[in-house]
């Protein structure tokens, strides 16, 4: 099979909004330095921070990491006023991998992924979702898929695997 | 001119075809006109007709910036019905078809009004209760408008596919009988011919550049490529181009122009009887005398003059007609093309005077201007005549935008749920 | 082997045989012909009729500009397919063809009568006809005019082919694999560019494939071909036959069409039949090359009349000869290479006329050795042949005056009338053509895009030039991308140069109104059309083109345009420029609608969305309604129940005990931050400083104009932290007006916005049972009516998983509507169906819910308002906060005709019987007598037939109607005429006590 | 489909990912309940509807989600320049200056 896609097991997800001097504390409360630039991302452990807007970023980490966080956050909110939301039930990733990965995602996405360089990540579109596409390796992409979406875009990754498999 | 008729087919069959001299000069502007009217699309062409014909106006100029019903009246899709909410809009609509229907014998030209009957499609409960709407409200204005079945529609329109199971099913539909097609061109050329014989000078090719006011106020003439020409009253008909001239006016309009497309397949045999329009999928389908499949599309989401549209549009548009007509899929796209229309926040056109003395306007007619044209220029030239709007266009001033008076066929039509 | 095939000749496999079947009757082609090619392998010209006059044509070109052989192919159920280019299609086995708009046969037709009618059909025809009598139009006229028109028929079946798109990125787009698009293609790539060289045809090579001659680079055309092609393979080139470039949008976007599966006698599996591509380049080289005119003449359309030099692809490409008795005539050199072709392939040139007077010594020498009879300065004036010619007339010129002639027999007549540069995509760029006197033709100028026209389509003649061209066009753009490029022009042996002249219709002795010599041959345009056009005031080429139809049929005037130009300006005296040149409009050739749609088809139209829940309802048989992109549980019917069955038992079942409702589609907002509370009242039009943290409150919003865009139920759960909802189709839009706002309008604000309509889950618990229902499932919340009174929303755990609770009810009912992470929403929804058991719970739909909540007089937004609704329009009022400053919409609801009288008002309507279900959108009227159009007042919005009530209820916007409750007005239906009565519009329960319990 | 650079992102991309979103500077005023109803019309409804040069605003909708502001060209649909929202409206840029 030259790709293939699998749906991955929950994880806890936050959408961190956050700005100015702000940034800087809440960064020190994660125990991470917050990427200042759209598509970055810096990880401490298995805490992941991707950043998506100026004052947007979305973190992933494990699901018995999520009352910890919230917790961290909630206690410098009076410093830094944030706006820490949990997204951990609105969207399904699935993971898109195998020589082809790319060709697959070109059937849906608009982007020049050869321009989304392994360990970035970006909001883009997938026909008609909107969709948090990680590049994990050169082969290897995440796609955050809000959930009730996953109905469209997993039928037609399918039959963009099976056109693949016609060779055609 | 000579008049069509089988007499004059005949003689010119057997005369090799010399018989036939213009059908309108191509004129050279003059000093000095009674009325200036700025765009010879249908709208303009009209007015100058109705002018010197219901009139008695005939020392009238109708000026372009290029060919004559080369712009919108030659780019769309030539959809022409009625059957509109608002009892405003209802009897704007419904005195254009009055007018179509005795067009081809009024100007001794056939523009081909074709009463093919118009189908709007049904896609969800809140269509049935906006069209239940419309039908009764039809109903009561004197306009006809009926609710069919799917069956119903089936029968009406064979290659329409009721399958529940689409993704868009069709659960009903709004006929209207009366309303139909008609061939673009014809309209612009007939009413030119008709308009040039009552005197009326037709200048194509030369830009007016701004619209000149005296010291009073009061509009003197326009500015022009070939020079300053002198005019008593000016009509503006010139659909996206109307906000640029009336700055010249120093008048500013609540009009936004946005690209259009449409597009035609390859000619087949008959094999659609009607029109069909959907708004839920953005469909908008009939067949030409040609066999070509005519097939609106929609707007660009920015606004433009570039009369050039994107591709994923068209991609969208087919996508919709192959969901409401899957036997069509295998059919080929021919040819498409761009407009620029102009659209005013409340989607219904502005036809009347503006606060400057000898001015007037007749824009905003965004995607359905064509199903207008002998009505509007009837009533525009109603207006410049009179120095006041005919009953019918008088709710669709420019102050409503002021007032909130306004009259939003679309507001009423298409908020989901 | 037929007579017509030269064994051995050609890019065909002549080991390989393959059957096809014509109008029935069976052939046999080679594996690499066209359908053209194999049936004039078999001697057959005859393939179609033309539109009007139905005249017998064949093939006049052997590419995708072929208006002659048009024809219906087909491979099985719903494969069928009009106006196929027989010159395009490649044959596969048991490929079905048959001929178009003729009856009964090809060979006879019936609507060849038009041709008779000839002298009584000019340019306009139908403009000037058919009125009288007025009512003959409808009925009688219009039918036999359109069963005239269009060539074939349209399919009747659902096409069940699959078609595919993909996005594509490149450094240099290369469109037309001829000499100049694989020499750019070699040069930018050879720079290390990302390169993509497309070609419309089976495979690549463009002229070279017809001049094998040649000598590039020492080798022989098609060994630098293949040499080249490797080494645009090795170096990574994504080469892409049977690919058409249909048309050039902004910024460098082109879409292409690449037909993956025609040509294969039997597709895998799951292959896409064509795949639309939208490539984006930084560069674009357009290579493709030129167009051959033909001549206009009197008989120039008959079968057997041909491009010259499609006769030479023919006969190199497919070893094919077009006939054995050849006439060719020409205003250019080219056809003198192709004549010199057929000669030593064995083909009788009978004769080879020039038009002009002095051809080059060099083609006359070359000609002689041959023994070909080439009259110089010679017009073709007229042929003879009815379905295949049989002679061509030749007529001395002198000073534009025709001498006497004389017939030469001849099975094919070959003409040239030199070539067009085929700018087609540069047009679509808004590109400007400029006219060159030399050429007498059109070349590319200046366009905005960062495109390069290379090779013929920039007037270059002769394989030098055009190699040297595009090697040049590949260096440039390398390096407008900065990269170092070292061109390489090839040099080339036994070169075909050459030029020519162009013409009008050939000077003739035959009455200009007889001949029939045409310009556009499927449209049956002659230049007798043309120029009675111009003659009736057509004087602009626009005009022209559509008074005559010239240029308009399927080849997109590729063939006769410029003729058409050239006649057009010949007789208003003007200068080509001066008359100007129709716009080309995408696509470059026509493509298919299932192409552009590509996946999005059936179930792929749109997507469907679902909730956790909708799995649970489709188990338990409910019936759906879509709901903006949603799917929604409408109602659960019983075996045996219809709509309004179902719908009274579950609005009973309800208001006795308790029901069960799916409101996770309605949107959720999280408004976080230090200003949220000052952000909510300048978007909302209530105030919510006041609100304290645990409570909730109606949310009201306006558009900038005062009109009602949205409500919802808006919770406080700290001072800093509002959820709020909004309708089902309101979630976007909402979002997006907050975020409009937000970021540029108040940017000084401290807060931030989440979409968490798909975190959450809700089911939504109504009826005086509920609390019983949901409390022994509550942990960490006391939910009695005291601790927990209605309005209030809390965090606590419900079945063990934690949740947002509120208390509201859009029913008038005791209710809660419970929030869980999404996942756990089917658990969550489970769990209640069985606590609910002892007490009946019944799940309900949408349609339960609407009049559930129309018993209350709550409105639904876009039903009860329909974007031209204020809040006192709609008895809302009491929702806006007098005393604040401002909100979004505020100032509008001052504006004149807003507060004018007349306004449209929401009431309730009873009618007097009350088993009459008035129809939503009726209208209403005060007097039921008047005659049309009648005076309405106002129409109905909601209607039901309300099972706790016992009778129909309804709402409407009336005229002044807060202010006429009590009286009576009419709603006029088809057969009769309702009379109703202006009431409030909470019909049950108006003073809440249910709520309270 | 055009391309559209995005100021935020800093990445020039494809229309798909836009939401056009009307002209540009055109400010709520600060107290609209001391409007006129003209002036309130003009905030509402009235628009310059440039043949040319075209201040507009586009927001990265399916990207960063920003709404930024634009000049373009309407008449050839070319972006001469993007901006971020708040930054005053500035001069035409020079022709080189375009993208």
């Amino acid at each position: 099979m030259q790709v293939t896609v699998e749906e991955l097991a929950p994880v806890a997800r936050f959408s961190l909004r956050v700005r100015d001097k702000g940034v800087a504390a809440v960064g020190k409360a994660l125990g991470l330095t917050l990427p200042g630039r759209i598509g970055e991302r810096a990880d401490r452990g298995d805490l992941t921070a991707l950043c998506l807007g100026p004052d947007e970023w979305v973190l992933t980490a494990p699901e018995d990491a999520r009352d910890r966080i919230a917790a961290d956050l909630a206690a410098i909110y009076a410093r830094a006023p944030h706006s820490l939301t949990d997204i951990s039930d609105r969207e399904i990733s699935l993971r898109i991998a195998g020589p082809a990965a790319a060709t697959l995602l070109s059937i849906g996405c608009p982007r020049d992924l050869d321009r989304l360089e392994p360990g970035r990540g970006v909001r883009t579109l997938f026909d008609s979702a909107t969709v948090v596409l990680w590049r994990d390796g050169p082969e290897a992409f995440r796609m955050d898929v809000w959930r009730s979406f996953v109905p469209h875009v997993r039928p037609l990754l399918e039959i963009g695997q099976e056109e693949l498999a016609a060779g055609l | 001119m000579t008049r069509f008729s089988a007499m004059s087919l005949l003689k010119n069959a057997l005369t090799g075809q010399k018989g036939w001299g213009e059908q309108w000069p191509d004129s050279q502007p003059r000093a000095e006109y009674d009325v200036v009217i700025v765009g010879a699309g249908g709208h303009g062409l009209g007015a100058a007709y109705y002018l010197a014909k219901e009139h008695g106006i005939t020392n009238v100029a109708v000026i372009d910036k290029g060919w004559l019903g080369g712009g919108n009246t030659g780019r769309n899709t030539t959809i022409i019905r009625s059957n509109y909410l608002y009892d405003e809009s209802a009897r704007l609509y419904d005195h254009a078809v009055d007018l179509w229907e005795g067009l081809s014998q009024e100007l001794n030209y056939n523009v081909m009004f074709s009463r093919r009957g118009v189908m709007m499609l049904a896609h969800n409960v809140h269509d049935i209760h906006s069209f239940q709407r419309h039908i009764h409200a039809n109903r009561l204005n004197g306009v006809d408008n009926a609710w069919l079945t799917p069956g119903e529609a089936k029968v009406f329109c064979p290659p329409l596919n009721i399958s529940p199971k689409a993704r868009y099913p069709v659960l009903g539909a709004a006929l209207q009988m009366r309303a139909g097609t008609a061939r673009h061109d014809a309209v612009a050329w007939g009413y030119a011919r008709a308009a040039a014989a009552r005197g009326v000078d037709i200048i194509q090719n030369c830009p007016v550049t701004a619209i000149r006011r005296g010291a009073d106020g009061a509009v003197e003439g326009v500015e022009t490529a070939r020079g300053f020409i002198r005019a008593k009253k000016v009509a503006v008909s010139a659909a996206g181009h109307t906000s640029v001239l009336m700055d010249s006016a120093g008048i500013r309009m609540p009009l936004e122009s946005y690209p259009l497309q449409a597009l035609v397949s390859e000619p087949v045999k008959p094999c659609f009887p009607c029109v069909v329009m959907s708004n839920t999928v953005h469909a908008y389908i009939s067949q030409s005398d040609k066999g070509e499949l005519v097939i609106g599309s929609g707007t660009d989401q920015y606004t433009s003059y570039s009369q050039r549209g994107g591709l994923p549009l068209i991609e969208h548009t087919l996508a919709a007609i192959c969901e409401v007509f899957p036997i069509f899929n295998r059919m080929r796209m021919l040819r498409k093309w761009g407009g620029i229309v102009d659209v005013t926040p409340d989607r219904s056109p502005i036809l009347g005077k503006l606060p400057v003395k000898g001015l007037y306007v007749n824009c905003g007619w965004g995607t359905g201007g064509f199903k207008a044209t002998p009505g509007a220029g009837h009533l525009l030239a109603w207006t410049v005549a009179k120095d006041a709007p005919h009953p019918i266009n008088a709710p669709f001033t420019l102050e409503r935008f002021t007032t909130g008076r306004l009259i939003d066929e679309a507001a009423a039509a298409a908020v989901a749920h | 082997m037929s007579r017509y095939r030269i064994p051995g000749k050609g890019r065909v496999d002549h080991a390989a045989p393959v059957r096809f079947s014509f109008d029935g009757r069976s052939y046999t082609g080679l594996r690499g012909d066209t359908v053209a090619s194999a049936l004039l392998a078999n001697g057959v010209h005859l393939m179609g009729r033309s539109f009007k006059y139905h005249r017998p044509r064949g093939a006049v070109t052997a590419g995708s500009e072929e208006p002659n052989a048009l024809i219906g192919t087909s491979r099985g159920k719903g494969r069928f397919e009009p106006n196929t280019r027989a010159t395009m299609q490649e044959l596969r086995a048991g490929l079905v063809a048959e001929s178009q708009n003729k009856w009964p046969g090809l060979g006879f037709d019936l609507g060849a009568v038009n041709d008779l009618a000839y002298p009584l059909f000019s340019a306009g025809f139908y403009y000037k006809t058919f009125m009288w009598p007025r009512a003959f139009w409808d009925r009688v006229y219009e039918p036999v005019i359109r069963a005239a028109a269009g060539l074939g028929r349209a399919p009747s079946e659902p096409d069940p082919d699959r078609y595919a798109s993909r996005y594509l990125h490149a450094d240099l787009l290369v469109v037309g694999a001829g000499p100049a698009g694989l020499a750019a293609a070699r040069a930018a790539a050879r720079a290390g560019l990302r390169v993509t060289l497309v070609d419309e045809h089976a495979e690549m090579g463009g002229a070279l494939l017809s001049d094998p001659g040649v000598v590039i680079e020492g080798r022989p055309a098609w060994d630098w071909l293949a040499a080249t092609l490797d080494e645009l393979r090795a170096l990574g080139v994504r080469l892409m036959c049977r690919t058409t470039a249909i048309g050039y949008y902004h910024q460098n976007m082109i879409g292409l069409c690449e037909r993956v599966t025609d040509h294969l006698d039997s597709p895998p599996e799951n292959a896409p039949r064509e795949r639309l591509w939208r490539v984006r380049a930084a560069r674009v080289v357009l290579a493709q090359g030129a167009i051959e005119k033909p001549l206009v003449f009197d008989g120039n359309d008959r079968p057997g009349v041909m491009l010259a030099g499609a006769a030479q692809t023919y006969l190199h490409r497919f070893g094919v000869l077009v006939g054995r008795r050849a006439a060719v005539v020409t205003a250019h050199d080219s056809a003198y290479f192709a004549a010199f072709d057929l000669a030593d392939a064995g083909v009788r040139i009978a004769v080879l006329v020039d038009t002009r007077d002095a051809p080059p010594a060099a083609l006359l020498d070359q000609a002689r050795r041959r023994g070909i009879e080439v009259l110089a300065g010679h017009s073709v004036t007229a042929t003879t042949g009815r379905l295949r010619i049989r002679s061509v007339r030749v007529n001395r010129v002198r000073d534009g005056q025709v001498a006497g002639g004389r017939a030469i027999a001849c099975d094919c007549l070959l003409m040239s009338g030199g070539w067009t540069p085929s700018l087609h995509l540069f047009s679509h760029t808004k590109g400007s053509l400029i006219w060159d006197e030399a050429a007498q033709t059109y070349l590319p100028g200046e366009t905005i895009e960062d495109c390069h026209v290379a090779g013929a389509g920039k007037g270059l003649w002769g394989y030098g030039a055009v190699l040297a061209d595009g090697d040049a066009a590949g260096v440039a753009a390398a390096s407008a991308l900065g990269r170092a490029a070292a061109g390489a022009a090839p040099a080339v042996a036994h070169d075909r140069t050459g030029s020519g002249e162009a013409l009008r219709e050939l000077p003739s002795d035959l009455a200009p109104s007889l001949a029939r010599a045409f310009v556009d041959f499927q449209n049956d345009v002659t230049a007798k059309d043309i120029r009675l056009a111009v003659r009736e005031g057509m004087k602009s080429i626009e005009h022209v083109k559509r008074y005559t139809t010239t240029g308009m049929a399927t080849d997109q005037g590729k063939l006769s345009n410029i003729n058409g130009l050239m006649i057009a300006a010949d007789t208003l005296g003007k200068a080509p420029p001066q008359v100007g040149l129709t716009t080309f409009r995408p696509p470059y050739t026509p493509t298919t609608f299932g192409a552009l749609a590509g996946y999005h088809r059936g179930s792929h139209f749109e997507l469907t969305r679902k909730t956790p829940i909708d799995p649970w309802a489709e188990e338990h048989g409910a019936v759906f309604e879509p709901v903006a992109q949603w799917r929604r549980a409408w109602y659960f019917p019983r075996p045996g129940e219809d709509m309004e069955a179902a719908v009274a038992r579950e609005c009973l079942a309800t208001r006795a005990s308790v029901g069960i409702f799916d409101a996770s589609t309605l949107g959720k907002i999280e408004v976080a931050g230090p200003d949220a509370v000052e952000f909510m009242n300048r978007m909302y039009t209530n105030p919510w400083t006041k609100l304290a943290p645990g409570r909730t409150r109606y949310g009201l919003l306006l558009g900038e104009d005062g009109f009602i865009r949205d409500d919802g139920v808006i919770g406080r759960l700290a001072d800093d932290l509002f959820h709020v909802t909004t309708t089902t189709g309101g979630a976007a839009r909402v979002l997006t007006m907050m975020e409009d706002y937000l970021q540029t309008e108040w940017p000084d604000l401290r807060v931030w916005l989440t979409s968490t309509t798909e975190h959450w889950a809700v089911a939504a618990l109504n009826g005086p049972n509920a609390r019983k229902v949901l409390e022994p499932l509550v942990e960490g919340l006391d939910i009695s009516a005291d601790a927990f009174p209605h309005m209030s929303v809390a965090e606590c755990r419900v079945a063990g998983i934690p949740a947002r609770l509120f208390r509201l009810s859009f029913t008038g009912e005791l209710g809660f509507e419970i929030n869980v992470p999404a996942r756990h929403g089917a658990d969550l929804w489970r769990a209640l169906m069985a606590a609910g058991a002892p007490f009946d719970i019944c799940p309900y739909g949408t349609e339960t819910m609407h009049v559930l909540r129309a018993e209350k007089g709550f409105i639904i937004v876009g039903q009860d308002t329909d974007g031209t609704v204020t809040p006192e329009d709609a008895g809302l009022g009491w929702a806006i906060g007098k005393a604040k400053p401002d909100f979004v919409g505020k100032r509008s609801l001052s504006r004149p005709d807003m507060v004018a009288p007349g306004r449209k008002q929401l009431v309730g309507l009873l009618t007097e019987e009350d088993d009459v279900r008035l129809e939503e959108g009726a209208q209403i009227v005060d007097d039921p007598d008047q005659p049309l159009p009648m005076r309405m007042v106002g129409h109905v919005t909601s209607s039901y037939r309300s099972a706790t009530l016992g009778r129909s209820i309804a709402m409407a916007l009336i005229e002044n109607g807060h202010s006429r409750i009590g009286e009576v007005v009419h709603v006029p239906m088809p057969g009769r005429t309702h009379r109703a009565r202006i009431t409030g519009t909470a019909f049950y329960d108006p003073d809440g006590a249910r709520l309270k319990l | 489909m055009l391309l559209i650079h995005c100021p935020y992102c800093d990445e020039t991309l494809p229309e798909a990912e836009f939401a056009y979103a009307g002209e540009a500077h055109i400010a709520r005023p600060a107290d609209p309940m001391a409007t006129s109803d003209e002036e309130w019309r003009d905030f509402l409804f009235i628009r310059t509807n440039a043949k040319g040069p075209h201040y507009e605003r586009w927001r990265h909708v399916h990207g960063c989600g920003r709404f930024f502001n634009a000049i373009r060209d309407t008449v050839s649909d070319r972006f001469l320049m993007t901006y971020k929202a708040g930054e005053a409206r500035p001069a035409l840029p020079a022709k080189e200056g375009a993208e």
